[in-house]
């Protein structure tokens, strides 16, 4: 299987800080590969997801996305990219000025589907998230939990490719959150797709092969 | 509701700039057809011993345009009616020449006492009459005219400027999210402002034509029925089928200048 | 830096306004005084049978004002220089009385055609010129710089209110965060305004100064070494002590209305 | 010991929809007490929250808290109740303009506090949420749970006597968890004040003794 992420001895540190988030990564995902990564808060799991789709440039070393060099990619290509990223926020990031069925197909709407096939996929996605209902009304209106989920659909509306999912599951209860863990299984499993979680606890139950990196004062390394 | 709010929040500002530019323009054409009646309705008058062609009078000075005989048998028919024992003829003959002079240029009351000047040192002429209070008041008055015309351009370029830099603002506050998120997801800039675009193309159209009625309605309305009789003469002048494009053009670079500077604005925050 | 560029993008619009403010203030009194000034130089010449009195004149039409006696001797002397074998007493013997007539108000050509009607009927008046010609011109002059002044003040207040309108669209974008988090966790309305209040009311005096010193240096500086006679002579239209509280007065007003709006409209929200 | 809160068959809804989020509640919270509240997503707990801190109004019944009816409160009384809770948001509520530590004191900032005790209250805090040196940084420049840290050292600020926290440790790893569910105990246990918690996961090891209310399907009832 060819690789999806290559690092190679890749740091990352914010323009103004002068501290390294992270130092020295070499790791590789391989496609339909599941990941989970953990680390204490503030230890660089989210600098990391921002540096694969392109919103943080290594400050040194090589990283490869879907066969692009971040290091050095073109505007036209990073946005080529990230239509076929499915990428869930910490802070889950919906437009609040848009209904819950318009956010959740905004990827569609990127990429020019027509509005029939918006509204189909909008109100599958909804089922999925037991969102039923909910399409109409605006973020702000939602329950944490239920902003979540919005922000889960959002990223499957297109079938991605690479799932880059930062702690999906923070605000849900255990239900709720199994429910996300299967529709994260199957994308991976059934659609084919690699994925990238950032969580806390992964799933006590969890019925795929993965594989588990920590992050840890600027190291990465992996648990076996 | 909200959406028609949104669209006056931007219309409104948008027909104070383009109210304000074809003031503007009214108010210049009109103050530059008033300089011209000025200028023609402006005569010295000159009393020479013999009789003088224009070509010697534009030779004293060159600011000299026209020049008028004054038929003097009317005048003096008036004086000999009420004097019995002397002739027309007789007075006639001991009258000087009288003539009209008109200037090519509206000018300042000191500029016209230069051309007095050269006129006098003239030997044929007798006498020069300038009108200086008159035109001086007048002169003062155009003057003014043109200072606050200036004041007005100076006041309208100021506020529709920061009309617009608010309005751009307010966008960029209101879209930021929008256009950030939009941004991270791969919508190309045209998708992410194609929104601001929609609104900006329809409200500046909106805009411009509110204008374009208002000042069709000025001049076939308003100034037809109004007291100011220069106004009426000059209706021609409160609207021209020209101004409809430039009210457009100006419309829309406003918009266009904004909406792109929103969007790359924006754009530039990285860490969302 | 940021701040800077935060008070200037709020005194800028108020500095647009104050200008305008008294920009038409001063516009507004040059006006006045010109218009006062073509009342004073207005005359009508009335050519009467026998001597008449002031009151007499002022009996045919209650707009007449002053009334003054022509001295005919002068004018004659001159007819009779060039004419050696009459009198200057057998010429004035039979020349009518001469009045020139000023008006207690500033008239339009047609209601200047009714007094002159008015005179013309009485049957001792012979003839009476009313110069319509120059004052037409004047007082179309007079009535579109009036039209101006009102263009100008309706797109000043238009303008103005949009930049107020603007500028607290803007301040309730960004604060609308901070208060709705303050308010929530018990901070009295004052307190979350509180920042809104002292950048408001230090720009409000940046701009009200500005203005001030603006208009101070135009009238000692730039008027005194203008071209324009009629603004050197009226060198204190331009600036008066009183100004200053009314531009510091409108400033405040408008500082204090947009920030009690703001946060009143911020507050309104319920659902954090 | 005096009740905190007291509901007497109330019931909570949203202005628009006619959905009744809570029905007929009816419990009492005495002083010093620590309950958690749990229930699946979007069962209305943090509308509960709201509730209590007067954001919502209840829809029918009675509402006490500290001793004010809620169904019929004054502005300025509600300003004063307010200036006493520490409230911990489920989304922050940070003011992303100001520093992390203006944040923080921002309740000794409402209640007028001098400027020294602000920094040194600062200074404090940032230490017990272990963001030691963080101080000068703005909100947006912290990753998701050293937010969430924030908000908590924000209610704690004043010492409340009653604490309001809506999932607390969601975006926190196991350690910064226990420090949170540390400091509250600690509130709770030696400061006295009263304690309420909506969480997904009730922490394993818990010191002092606790309440345990669950929201389902509209109705509020106690575990024993
Ligand atoms: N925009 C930024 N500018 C400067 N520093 C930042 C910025 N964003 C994050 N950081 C710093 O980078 C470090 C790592 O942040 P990151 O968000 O990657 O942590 P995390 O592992 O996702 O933590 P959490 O589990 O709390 O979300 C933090 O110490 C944070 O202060
Ligand atoms: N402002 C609002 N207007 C209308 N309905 C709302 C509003 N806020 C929340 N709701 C609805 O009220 C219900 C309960 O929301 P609430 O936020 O209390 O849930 P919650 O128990 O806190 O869930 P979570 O665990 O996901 O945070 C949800 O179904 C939500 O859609
Ligand atoms: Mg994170
Ligand atoms: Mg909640």
């Amino acid at each position: 299987m060819p690789n999806v992420i290559s690092t190679n001895r890749m740091t990352l540190a914010y323009d103004k800080g002068e501290k390294e988030i992270i130092r020295n990564a070499t790791f590789r995902i391989k496609k339909g590969e599941f990941v989970f990564i953990t680390g204490p808060s503030g230890s660089g799991k989210s600098t990391l997801l921002k540096s694969f789709y392109g919103q943080l440039v290594p400050k040194k070393g090589d990283l490869v996305v879907g066969g692009l060099d971040m290091t050095n990619v073109s505007k036209k290509n990073l946005q080529k990219l990230r239509t076929h990223l499915g990428i869930i926020f910490q802070d889950y990031k919906l437009i609040n000025e848009w209904t819950v069925a318009k956010n959740i197909v905004l990827p569609l709407i990127i990429a020019g589907y027509n509005v029939d096939m918006q509204q189909t996929q909008a109100q599958r996605l909804l089922k999925h998230v037991k969102l039923e209902g909910k399409g109409d009304m605006y973020p702000l209106q939602l329950s944490g939990g239920e902003q979540q989920r919005v922000g889960v659909a959002r990223a499957l509306s297109k079938t991605p490719f690479l799932i880059l999912a930062d702690e999906p599951t923070g605000n849900l209860d255990e239900y709720s959150s199994n429910v996300i863990w299967d529709l994260m299984e199957n994308a991976c499993d059934q659609l084919g797709a690699t994925v990238v979680v950032v969580t806390h606890r992964i799933p006590t139950i969890f019925n795929i092969p993965y594989r588990h990196f920590i992050i840890e004062n600027g190291g990465i390394h992996e648990v076996h | 509701m909200k959406s028609i709010k949104h669209h006056l929040m931007f219309i409104l500002p948008l027909l104070a700039i383009l109210l304000g530019v074809e003031s503007f323009m009214v108010f210049g054409r009109v103050t530059a057809s008033y300089g011209e009646n000025l200028k023609k309705a402006y005569t010295i008058l000159v009393v020479t011993r013999k009789p003088m062609t224009p070509e010697a009078f534009r030779k004293i000075d060159n600011n000299i345009d026209r020049v008028e005989t004054i038929k003097r048998r009317s005048i003096v028919e008036q004086i000999a009616q009420g004097m019995s024992n002397i002739s027309t003829q007789e007075i006639l003959k001991s009258l000087p020449q009288f003539y009209t002079v008109k200037l090519n240029r509206y000018l300042s009351n000191a500029q016209i006492d230069v051309i007095k000047q050269h006129l006098i040192r003239d030997p044929n002429v007798r006498r020069v009459e300038t009108f200086g209070q008159a035109h001086n008041a007048n002169y003062n008055l155009y003057m003014l005219i043109r200072a606050a015309l200036w004041m007005f351009v100076g006041f309208m370029v100021f506020t529709s400027l920061f009309l617009v830099v608010k309005q751009m603002e307010i966008w960029q506050l209101e879209h930021r999210e929008r256009m950030q998120v939009m941004e991270i997801l791969g919508a190309s800039a045209m998708l992410r402002s194609g929104v601001l675009f929609r609104i900006a193309l329809t409200d500046a159209l909106i805009a411009a034509l509110t204008t374009i009625g208002v000042f069709a309605f000025l001049r076939y309305g308003w100034v037809a029925r109004s007291e100011i009789d220069l106004l009426m003469r000059k209706q021609d002048l409160f609207f021209q089928y020209k101004d409809i494009l430039i009210l457009l053009g100006i419309a829309l670079v406003i918009v266009l200048v904004s909406v792109v500077l929103v969007s790359r604005n924006v754009k530039e925050v990285r860490d969302v």
